[in-house]
């Protein structure tokens, strides 16, 4: 990808939304400070959150926020990636399904019925899906919200023809450069964080929080052993099993865990 | 009246009020004074003015994942072992800013000339010291001084303390560091009851304590205090079979407990990061959208990080199995290769502080008994 | 302490004191040689900088482009050839590397170097040398190779087995023909051959079976994929030249350049300080190893 | 008469006839003829079914295959004391599988294939020192092709961290 600041032209940028909180949109538009030099470098040509001018496309670079859960969505989002040369799925509604992920786990129909109570109006699809399993995705950027300043890296590095800086180290790396204690073992609280791609800076465990996880598998994590490590410090029945089925509970890793941390608690319960 | 004069080795009884009036002294004297303090369920390292910011009355326990705090009701202040924090993150600091460049027209740089602080590290323990002595090694080497360590490596003020409740992880003993101070420090601390023994190190020390009011040491509390540091010495939680370590790790990078060890490790570096030796960093550019800035900035690095060796083609150590090898035989066997000395001073903290609880005394155990079969 | 392995050039740039501060350097020349590589000649601005710099082949430069990083190079000439210009032959594949595949003359690059062993050229006088080398492993060995021109009645005979992917991959070809003249065998070999390419096809270590050394008076200096390295290593070693008259050149990644940051650690060495440039007798218990 | 005088003069440059006794000498030597081949010429093309196995004495030989879109690529060439066209002494003789041709000019020895497999069938000894050179030839072709294969001067596959 290379997009150029110095040409006449600017880049332009087409922000789209899917099943989503809107979240991750407003962390672009909280960018106050930077937004100025974002509008100097990059034409945004498509973001209704922020205008209803539309230019049209086809655009250089599209960001897509929210997962694909209703039939309507599997075709809009072909559309977006044919009129998009470079495709960013933002957040982890759109790298991994999001929080609404959880309805794979069980039947959807009987969500529909308890909530609506007209349910024959309702289309939904019976899964909740990232972007990349629907259509090619040139760039993942992950977090519930995700972290502003990891977005503005990726602009940057788009426009500067670089590979962004967020390396693959876990949330330990970013508690251990923060001072920041470890909770799992100074509060036998189970973290996520060994196994999770950093990029948040270590904010819940910075509150006394286990990481939750919402950026997602990082690449060297070792599922197995982290199963292990922290089902045992369940404080409520499968914990641990609840934090991997959060926000990034679509994610293959994750969903691996999550059983692999149900079958360890089901089977202490037998003995 | 007793002769009063002190000198390098002199050792005095100081009431521990007293040191409220040390530190205050050493703040006079243009010293951050820095040392242990409760925060989040555990014992961190920061500014702390006297007594009332010490951790009073609090033991540890400390086990393979587990890090517990005990308290009592005991006037003291150094019974605990500390916890994850280490006095690296003053000397040599977690991120620190190199330098920025900016473009207007040609780049130009701008250095990081920010003055390095002076720090009095208060309750240095004998394991810890000697891990500041390691990494003088790494840092401050004929070839290569690494400024930002030694700027305020200079100006350091070493208040250390004997180590008398050893925790389950701990094994200094076996690596020669403790857990008794014996040399490098401007003052060293043994906490009795009431009161403190300090006996001096080095002039500068010297010059603090001599304002302080003090008086000798009788002989009963001499004797309490040497009793209290054998006990220590006879109560380490772990040993570590220290014969031959460079040879059996690295003649043996076969070895089946490898791939058990690579089982249990999360590869999440928290050893790397918690050891006092460990020196890893990495640098980085933190480019501003426009590419017209950019602020160079060194970061503590892993060897247990994906992206840390990475070279055309890949990662040369792309398993978690090459990467704890790597680690276990650099830190207790090529590091005597490089610096003479082995990289572990038997502080526990990478058994504490390793979530999954992977021991390197277990594991330097198991390869022994594997190649002893 | 490490122990020193060959009288390496002192370090000349001082950054002792100033640590991975860069010194500017102005792009003078560039050269594209094959697809996806370039040269690059550099001058550094601070002219007290640019006398005082002295290096030896072999080292290295880490050179920082801003807002992208460092990435460590050889140079590909010595400091004579050049007329005292700094030149850097540069695979644009990374990521400060492909960043320097956008610089213009009269653009800056930081500069912090030397870093780094050398080879051993005056300890290698006298004896036939065969120099094996791939790919992008030329340019850290052709400032060696002036300097055996320069000094070629000090040297035996001197082969160069040089390897590259295909014919158009080759660096320095309008070199050849100077330095066959120099009396260098030149022995070029490719992996795939077109309908053109009248040269050999094979691989670099296929030399050994056709030509017969003297493994008492013959050096090897190899440099290229570490792969390629092992079979020049395993062929040499079969033809009983001592471990310690093979020389490697190997890479790692390295951010500091200095011994420090750890990156390139392998087994007891520092690659950057303590390397790049080995006899093979250092290497034995670990080269081979694997993800070690 | 010149002609095999010369023909001798020439296998005696090769080391492997060195190792030969003078019986067995002169026996492959009377089944071996010489080729001049001019640049460009073939000795033998993919699919073809003729029996010989060469031996580069001077200039060199190429090895290639026809690749449909990518026109003929070269994968080897035999360079002096190189054995090529091996396959015809091996027991499972086929069809050519790759074409050869003089890229400079080039002497060739060239040992007529079927009279090699059946000496060796009658003198196992001279078998088994054809054997033995035979497994070397492929094993050393095999490592080129290996690292050939490798393709370890081509880019990375993942980026680079500099």
């Amino acid at each position: 990808m290379t997009l150029s600041p110095k040409s006449s032209l600017k880049p332009k940028v087409a922000v789209y939304k899917f099943s989503s909180c809107d979240g991750c949109q407003l962390s672009i538009l909280n960018m106050e400070d930077e937004l100025l030099d974002i509008a100097s470098a990059v034409d945004i040509s498509y973001f209704l959150e922020a205008t209803r001018t539309v230019k049209p496309g086809p655009y250089d670079v599209g960001i897509v926020e929210g997962s694909i859960t209703t039939p309507h969505e599997v075709d809009r989002i072909k559309e977006v990636r044919a009129e998009c040369k470079y495709l960013i799925a933002l957040g982890t509604c759109a790298t991994a399904g999001g929080i609404q992920a959880l309805r794979n786990f069980s039947r959807v129909d009987d969500y529909i019925k308890t909530v609506y109570a007209h349910p024959e109006f309702i289309h939904t699809l019976e899964t909740s899906t990232s972007i990349a399993n629907n259509v090619p995705v040139d760039l993942e950027i992950w977090g519930c919200p995700v972290n502003k300043g990891t977005v503005l890296e990726v602009l940057a590095a788009l426009l500067q023809n670089r590979r962004p800086n967020f390396p693959p180290s876990p949330v330990c790396v970013e508690c251990k450069r923060r001072s920041i204690i470890c909770v799992a073992v100074a509060q036998g609280i189970p973290c996520l964080g060994p196994v999770v791609h950093g990029g948040c800076g270590a904010l819940c465990p910075a509150n006394g929080r286990g990481c939750y996880g919402c950026f997602g598998p990082s690449s060297a994590g070792n599922f197995n052993s982290l199963v292990n490590t922290m089902v045992p410090l369940d404080r409520y029945p499968n914990e641990t099993a609840n934090l991997l089925r959060s926000f990034s509970s679509n994610s293959p890793a994750f969903r691996a865990a999550a059983d692999a941390a149900l079958k360890i608690a089901s089977t202490k319960e037998a003995k | 009246m007793t002769d009063k004069t002190l000198f390098i080795g002199s050792t005095v009884a100081l009431p521990k009020p007293e040191l409220d009036l040390l530190l205050a002294d050493l703040r006079k004297n243009d010293y951050q004074t820095v040392g242990p303090h409760m925060q989040d369920e555990s014992i961190v390292y920061t500014k702390i003015e006297g007594l009332k910011d010490l951790p009073r009355g609090i033991l540890s326990e400390q086990n393979p994942a587990s890090y517990r705090m005990l308290q009592t009701d005991k006037d003291r202040y150094f019974d605990f072992i500390p916890a994850n924090q280490s006095w690296k993150q003053f000397l040599f600091p977690p991120r620190h800013t190199l330098f920025s460049a900016s473009k207007e027209g040609k780049w130009q740089l701008k250095e990081n000339d920010e003055p390095a602080p002076r720090y009095a590290l208060i309750g240095v323990r004998a394991c810890e010291l000697a891990a500041i002595n390691i990494q003088d090694k790494i840092f401050l080497r004929e070839d290569f001084s690494d400024p930002i360590y030694r700027s305020r490596r200079e100006g350091l003020f070493i208040m250390a303390v004997n180590c008398l409740d050893p925790d389950a992880t701990c094994f200094c003993v076996s690596m020669g560091t403790g857990p008794r101070h014996t040399a490098g420090f401007d003052l060293c601390l043994t906490e009795l009851d009431e009161v403190f023994l300090v006996e001096v190190g080095s002039e500068l020390g010297r010059s603090m304590l001599a304002e302080r009011t003090y008086d000798l040491p009788s002989a009963f509390v001499q004797n309490a205090a040497n009793q209290a540091m054998d006990r220590a010495t006879r109560s380490m939680g772990r040993t570590m079979d220290t014969r031959d370590l460079p040879e059996l790790l690295t003649t043996h990078l076969d070895a089946d407990r490898w791939n058990v060890v690579s089982k249990r490790c999360l590869s999440c570096t928290n050893c790397t990061l918690v050891c006092p030796t460990c020196f890893c960093w990495d640098a980085v550019d933190q480019a501003d959208i426009l590419g017209k800035s950019t602020r160079r900035e060194r970061v503590w690095d892993s060897c247990f990080n994906p992206n840390y060796s990475f070279v055309v083609g890949g990662n040369t150590r792309p398993n978690i199995r090459s990467r704890y090898r790597q680690w276990l035989t650099h830190k207790l066997g090529t590091w005597k290769a490089q610096f003479d000395v082995l990289g572990c001073v038997g502080c526990g903290r990478c058994i504490t502080w390793c979530p999954a609880g992977i021991d390197i005394t277990e594991e330097v155990a198991a390869i022994r008994a594997e190649v002893n079969s | 302490m490490t122990t020193t392995l060959i009288d390496t050039a002192a370090h000349s740039a001082g950054h002792n004191d100033k640590l991975l501060l860069p010194h500017w350097a102005e792009i003078v020349k560039i050269i594209p040689e094959a697809e996806g590589v370039s040269t690059f000649h550099f001058r550094f601005t601070d002219p007290t900088v640019q006398n005082r710099y002295r290096f030896e082949p072999g080292q290295f430069n880490m050179l920082y482009v801003p807002g992208y990083g460092e990435a460590a190079i050889s140079m590909s000439s010595d400091l004579e050839t050049a007329g005292g210009l700094l030149v850097h032959t540069i695979r644009h594949i990374g990521n400060v590397t492909r960043a320097t595949s956008r610089l213009k003359v009269g653009d800056v690059v930081g500069i912090r170097g030397p870093f780094g062993t050398s080879w051993p050229l005056e300890a290698i006088e006298g004896m036939d040398v065969v120099i094996a080398c791939g790919g992008i492993g030329l340019p850290p060995l052709r400032g060696a190779i002036y300097r055996i021109i320069r000094n070629r009645a000090r040297y035996g005979k001197i082969t160069l087995l040089y390897g590259a992917r295909m014919p158009k991959d080759l660096m320095f070809p309008a070199e050849y023909e100077a330095w066959q003249k120099a009396d260098i065998d030149m022995q070029v070999t490719v992996d795939r051959g077109d309908d053109t390419w009248t040269g050999r096809v094979g691989v670099v270590p296929m030399w050994f079976y056709h030509f017969r050394v003297d493994p008492h008076k013959t050096a090897v200096l190899t440099c290229g994929p570490e792969i390629m390295m092992r079979f020049v290593i395993y062929e040499a070693l079969a033809r009983r030249i001592p471990s310690d008259q093979i020389y490697v050149s190997l890479e790692r990644n390295m951010k500091c350049g200095q011994g420090a940051c750890g990156h390139c650690q392998q087994g007891p060495y520092f690659i950057c300080k303590d390397g790049p440039v080995f006899p093979f007798k250092a290497l034995e218990n670990i080269f081979n190893v694997e993800e070690y | 008469m010149t002609d095999s005088l010369d023909l001798k003069i020439a296998l005696q440059m090769i080391p492997w006839f060195n190792s030969l006794t003078p019986e067995h000498f002169n026996k492959t030597a009377e089944l071996t003829h010489l080729r001049h081949a001019k640049a460009g010429d073939i000795f033998f093309r993919e699919g073809d079914k003729q029996d010989y196995v060469y031996i580069v004495l001077d200039g060199r030989v190429s090895l290639e295959i026809f690749v449909p879109h990518h026109g003929k690529v070269r994968f080897y060439t035999a360079e002096p004391f190189d054995v090529f066209g091996w396959s015809s002494v091996t027991p499972g003789m086929r069809q050519r599988t790759a074409g050869a041709m003089a890229v400079l000019d080039s002497t060739v020895a060239c040992i007529d294939a079927e009279g090699l497999r059946n000496f060796a069938e009658i003198d196992h000894d001279f078998g088994y020192l054809l054997m033995r050179r035979l497994a070397n030839v492929v094993a050393s072709r095999l490592m080129v092709t290996r690292l050939q294969l490798i393709d370890m001067f081509a880019g990375p596959s993942e980026p680079i961290n500099d």
